[in-house]
């Protein structure tokens, strides 16, 4: 029973990771390669907030997330937007987006370094126990749990029943015949872009109260978000949704009965059975 | 060896070479020679620099004759690399070193085969995410059994060999990779890879085991890559999962080899040889913002130069050319 | 959209950056040291706590004195430094830069065993003195009669898990704790030697090891792990772990109330963030390293650090690494001129006064260091050391 | 005329999920003869030919060539076996001349050529389908024509024993028309094997000697021109049920 519960608890986390590079992809097609600095600056963001101004990390999404949402805006019109205008190809821009945003992650740690320094960063907030059926767990695991269940939903929501969420799904199916339909792609891909940056720079204020971080960590969060979503399928947020918690599963699952010294590669060994068999991931859908 | 097929301008040759290709071969020889000086008039920093340029130029080298035809971007080199310096971590007190450089391509060689027969239905984005996570497998698999089987030693690699020799080593492995890539280019194999590049299905329709080719590809750079790594090693003296696997190693191979341009053979060493240059300009003269500073770098050329040295080599060529039928 | 439009805000930033770095000012007799470590990378969380601050109150330090003594006058310290993003092949050639290029006098060791290591080879070609401040290795006989430059000062694998035994050894034989110990350690060269070395010694002087598992760098949950600990009731707990796992383990060591009298976890305990963020809960957690803090020159030093660099250093490196860096002063005054072999004898026959005590010397490897320390109010004091006096005495640890 | 098989066609289905694209398909083709395969929009015909080249892979049936199974084969091992095609989107390899284009027809097809070999064969398509002085063009600047062309060299070039053209003649204005249907008119005295797919029916007749109509997957009606085309089933399945 503890092996799901804490599995989820740390599904929640990676639903965190991954849920912004989801729409980051899935919609503006940007592999953003610059998606873990973007969470550790969030990490760094509620750290300053709770050592500085005593405020709850889970208070400083109220500032982080507009700030990160308007941060990633411009970045896509000043540097992703030129590159989709250049692109011919699905693939030329995969290549070119790949290169600008490993340019942009060293920018954003060398920005973290100046302004924080490199050593480590890890402070207590709601580090509790707290009782599920006789067992304890973290609260602050809890909490980000709990906000994490609720930005999966509200996103989930979101994409399904509001008319700009329509809109995201529409270019992220096909974003040439959504064009032809009216819909605005270069703004519905920035909205995204920025959304996407939002929920990143969020999932890392929260996933800053139980993680130890600094400045060069991103890219470990990058990797993870980057298997997540690849593996639910690029087009389709429920599959990320699905696989982090799945992820979350198999890794405490293997830690808990197997050895904690193979959760890591069960992780990649789950990832590439599900490619190996769903070559467009779990929820991809197969172009003939 | 035949000579290729579509002559066009054979007025002039030398052993079926063209004359095109006998300047490029001289060229090449010329510049190996001058290479393989570097040692006798640096040993200090100059050879530092000069084996990591050599060590760049035989990955994005050898990852190019794979991913510069097919376009298919794979980030695995680092799972070779560290595969080839584990061969010779934990062999060196069984075998000598020329064998265990052998044993790491074959190692390489027969796992790039596992991941090329496992990835034939993946492709774009699928293919580049998949060969990342197995590089991280590997990496997990290695550092498990490491700690399962392995005893506290065997991750020094403490030899004589020193650093002009590895230069001069990795200059011939440079070499032989050259000769490769111009060997597959004018072979039935190069010629088959261009075509699955332009389009598979074309490609699969004229006859060509699409699967095959690019199997056999992705085996020559793997070994290769795995070879680079097994050579380094003594250069490292001590071993660990995280520094020989990392998968900035992978990114920045890439990188390179994009940045130099990654469909013609000399391609690559035009990326790498700035990108270490400014690279190391920028380690020498902002050691506090470096990270900074590269992420500029990077920027700038990316946005200046879209499609490699080549491309913009390319494209003042055919200026050139037309101003030249001009006059 | 203009084309070039948005290069300009980045240019001016490249002018910017260029102009923000300092040129040193150049006197009339000066001596260049050069350091290459971390600033980026998986290693730059423990350099920039235990290396870097101290490389500039070294040479604040030693520059406000009037610089290093030698027979032509006093010599300020002209300091190059260097960042190899945690990665050898960098690091090696920031070595040699430093050592053609820029022809430094002396070069500081680099941080961390594999990069002390690697450079070793170029240390010794150019007869610099490599004194290792952070290098743990059980190879230490191999490498000083390979390189007869380089010094150790850390101790060896072997040393650090037989005190931890002999701590609990000692803590068995006062009653406090019983022979059930439950070891992990993190999937790395480190964690596997640390483990490796103990395993036996445990066995040997009659523990159980009731759970011993390891787990990979960078596991973002570590419940699992201290779960089944918790699950096979050991008396002691011990994890040869590095810093993000150490903070990660204890975190939930104290949300899941695993409660042993003996808790131990490695690299990274003596930080003064693990202080800072576990407090009071801190009391009673041994971890690698230790010092005396009470120590008159080591509260002198603890007070400059703060003073010039604004931050506390930890309990163990920072230390160390300072005193490697006295060593190399005091070797250089000794000598009186620049003259690289003169300086690494001097080393090897003398004995040097450094703020983690004396150190003297045998064989290219300092004997006496310190091997466990506890948190005890509020400070992480050593208790165990291979011939260093002032070890406290061990408490048991109290429950969360 | 002689009467050997150059293809036989036996219960060949497909299905994509739950859709029947292609329905228990069977019919013949004479060496030297050329087949028509018509039928309305969605009937069936690219996928039947993508079943026949190995582009897609059949659900049930089998297929030979010369008396030889290729059920099931690889679209290279098919090709190998003699069967060439053209697509009905035309597909140029982007970065390569129309030489190479060409020549990338004849290197790994039925009859495989290297070398000097390959030079006098590629110039010998080349004139046939009237690229002469070309060959050294990027295939990026051809007419829409032209790119037809060098498709259907890299076709011909492996000298194969069955072509399959699908609707090559699509998208061509009357006079080029005319250009193509005497080109492929050509092929046809030349004694090869054809299949063409193609809804313009002038062409049809012209070029013909037998057709095969399909409708929602399945064949219903088979002879000469003229017989399949007054069918009434043919009428109706082209008109729709209405107009009957």
């Amino acid at each position: 029973m503890d092996i799901i519960i804490i599995g989820m608890l740390l599904g929640g986390a990676y639903a965190l990771m991954a849920m912004g590079l989801q729409l980051q992809y899935g919609v503006a097609r940007i592999m953003n390669l610059a998606n873990g600095e973007m969470l550790v600056a969030g990490s760094f963001a509620a750290f300053w907030i709770f050592t500085g101004y005593q405020y709850s990390p889970v208070l400083s999404i109220v500032i982080v997330a507009p700030l990160a949402f308007g941060a990633n805006w411009l970045i896509y019109k000043i540097f992703m937007r030129p590159l989709v205008k250049r692109a011919k190809s699905e693939g030329q821009l995969e290549v070119d987006s790949i290169l600008s945003t490993f340019g942009q992650s060293f920018i954003l740690v060398g920005l973290m370094l100046a302004l924080f320094g490199g050593e480590y960063f890890s402070y207590s907030y709601l580090e509790e126990p707290f009782e599920i059926m006789g067992e304890a767990y973290e609260l602050n695991r809890i909490i980000a749990f709990l906000f994490s269940a609720v930005l999966c939903g509200s996103l989930y929501f979101w994409l399904n029943r509001t008319r700009l969420g329509l809109t995201f799904r529409a270019v992220s199916v096909n974003a040439e015949a959504a064009g032809l339909v009216g819909i605005n792609v270069p703004r519905a891909a920035a909205l995204a872009f920025g959304i996407g940056g939002a929920v990143t720079a969020s999932g890392g204020a929260l996933l800053s109260m139980f993680l130890t971080f600094d400045a060069s960590v991103g890219v470990i969060f990058t990797m993870k978000a980057l298997v997540i979503v690849i593996m639910g399928g690029v087009r389709d947020i429920r599959g990320t949704i699905l696989i982090a918690f799945v992820l979350g599963l198999a890794e405490t699952a293997v830690a808990s009965l197997i050895d904690p010294g193979l959760t890591l590669a069960a992780a990649y060994f789950l990832f590439i059975i599900i490619l190996l068999f769903r070559p467009e991931g779990l929820f991809g859908r197969r172009s003939v | 060896m035949r000579r290729r097929y579509y002559g066009g301008r054979r007025r002039w040759e030398f052993v079926g070479m063209t004359r095109r290709e006998l300047y490029g071969l001289l060229t090449g020889i010329i510049i190996f020679a001058l290479a393989s000086l570097l040692p006798l008039v640096n040993t200090g920093y100059g050879l530092s620099l000069g084996v990591t340029i050599a060590m760049y130029t035989v990955l994005s080298t050898s990852w190019a004759l794979f991913s510069g035809p097919t376009h298919y971007i794979s980030l695995a080199t680092a799972a070779f690399f560290g595969l080839g310096m584990y061969v010779v971590g934990g062999g060196l007190e069984m075998y000598p070193f020329p064998i265990l450089i052998l044993i790491a391509a074959g190692v390489g060689a027969v796992l790039a085969g596992f991941i090329g027969i496992a990835t034939l239905r993946l492709s774009g984005v699928y293919f580049v995410i998949f060969t990342l996570g197995l590089a991280e497998l590997i990496r997990q698999l290695v550092t498990w059994g490491q700690t399962t089987l392995g005893t506290s030693s065997g991750l020094y690699v403490l030899t004589n060999i020193d650093e002009k020799m590895i230069y001069w080593q990795l200059l011939v492995l440079a070499a032989f990779v050259y000769l490769i890539g111009w060997w597959i280019n004018r072979s039935k194999l190069g010629f088959a890879l261009r075509i699955i590049g332009n389009d598979e299905k074309v490609a699969a329709h004229s006859g060509i085991n699409t699967a095959l080719v690019k199997v056999l590809l992705f085996m020559v750079s793997g070994s290769i890559a795995a070879v680079t790594g097994a050579l380094l090693a003594p250069r490292w003296t001590y071993i660990e999962p995280t520094i020989a696997f990392s998968p900035m190693l992978s990114f920045l191979v890439v990188i390179m080899a994009l940045i130099g341009g990654a469909h013609r053979l000399w391609g690559p060493v035009l990326g790498v040889v700035p990108f270490a240059l400014v690279w190391d300009l920028i380690t020498a003269k902002f050691p506090n913002q470096t990270a900074l500073m590269l992420g500029i770098a990077f920027l700038l050329i990316v946005y200046a130069i879209p499609h490699g040295f080549i491309g913009l080599g390319e494209k003042y060529w055919a200026k050139y050319k037309v101003w030249r039928d001009r006059a | 959209m203009n084309k070039f439009s948005f290069h300009k805000p980045l240019i001016t930033g490249v002018a910017i950056a260029a102009m923000a770095v300092s040129i040193s000012a150049v006197s009339a007799e000066t001596i260049k040291i050069g350091a290459s470590a971390p600033k980026t990378g998986p290693l730059a969380g423990g350099s920039t706590v235990s290396y870097w601050p101290n490389v500039k109150l070294w040479v604040e330090q030693v520059n406000a004195r009037g610089g290093i003594k030698l027979k032509s006058g006093k010599a300020k310290i002209e300091l190059i430094e260097y960042d190899d993003r945690t990665n050898p092949g960098e690091a090696i050639k920031n070595i040699q830069r430093l050592a053609t290029q820029d022809k430094v006098d002396f070069i500081l060791a680099p941080y961390g065993t594999g990069f002390n290591l690697a450079t070793a080879p170029i240390f010794a070609k150019f007869n610099y003195p490599l004194i290792t401040h952070t290098a743990i290795t059980d190879k230490i006989d191999v490498l000083t009669k390979r390189y007869p430059n380089i010094f150790f000062t850390l101790g060896s694998t072997t040393a650090f898990s037989v005190s931890v035994v002999n701590i609990l050894k000692k803590m068995r034989a006062d009653g406090k704790i019983g022979s059930r110990v439950a070891m992990v350690n993190v999937a790395d060269a480190f964690g596997i030697e640390m483990a490796n070395a103990a395993r036996p010694v445990f066995k040997k002087e009659g523990f159980e090891i009731v759970y011993d598992k390891s787990y990979p760098l960078g596991s973002p949950d570590l419940s699992p792990v201290i779960r089944g600990a918790k699950a096979s009731k050991p008396d002691a707990f011990v994890a040869w772990s590095y810093p993000p796992d150490t903070f990660g383990l204890t975190a939930q060591a104290k949300v899941q109330g695993l409660n042993v009298k003996a808790y131990y976890t490695a690299v990274a305990t003596a930080f003064p963030a693990f202080g800072g963020k576990f407090g009071k809960a801190a009391e009673g957690i041994l971890g690698a390293g230790g010092i005396n803090p009470d120590e008159a020159a080591m509260k002198k030093y603890f007070a400059a650090h703060r003073k010039v660099t604004g931050k506390t250093p930890d309990y163990w490196a920072s230390g160390m690494v300072y005193a490697t860096f006295q060593i190399l002063e005091k070797a250089i005054e000794g000598v009186g001129t620049k003259d690289r072999k003169a300086v690494i004898n001097y080393i090897k026959n003398n004995a040097f006064k450094t703020v983690m005590g004396p150190i003297k010397f045998k064989n290219q490897n300092n004997e006496k260091f310190w091997t466990v320390g506890q948190w005890q109010g509020g400070k992480f004091y050593g208790v165990s050391s291979t011939g260093r006096p002032g070890a406290k005495s061990i408490n048991a640890k109290p429950k969360w | 005329m002689t009467e050997v098989t150059a293809l036989s066609i036996q219960n060949v289905s497909k299905n994509f999920g739950g859709l029947v694209a292609v329905d228990q398909m069977t019919f013949d083709v004479m060496e030297h003869e050329v087949v028509g395969l018509i039928g309305p929009n969605g009937s069936g015909k690219t996928t039947m030919l993508n079943l026949i080249s190995g582009f897609l892979k059949l659900s049930s049936g089998q297929v030979g060539v010369f008396g030889k199974s290729i059920t099931g084969r690889s679209a290279n091992r098919i090709a190998r076996r003699g069967i060439a095609r053209t697509f009905q989107l035309v597909r140029m390899l982007p970065s390569m001349t129309v030489r190479e284009n060409v020549a990338a027809g004849g290197v790994f097809g039925y009859q495989r050529y290297w070398g000097v070999e390959l030079d006098r064969r590629t110039n010998f398509v080349i004139e046939q389908v009237g690229l002469g002085g070309k060959d050294a063009m990027p295939v990026v600047a051809l007419t829409y024509i032209d790119q037809k062309r060098v498709e259907l060299a890299r076709a011909l070039i492996s000298d194969p024993q069955l072509i399959l053209l699908d609707e090559w003649l699509a998208g061509l204005n009357p006079k080029e028309m005319e250009i193509g249907i005497k080109l492929i008119n050509e092929l046809r005295f030349e004694g090869r094997t054809l299949i063409i797919v193609e809804h313009y029916m002038d062409a049809i007749r012209s070029l013909c000697d037998r057709c095969i109509v399909m409708n929602s997957g399945a064949k219903i009606a088979e002879g000469s021109p003229h017989e399949v085309l007054s069918d009434p089933e043919v009428v109706r399945a082209y008109l729709g049920d209405n107009d009957a």
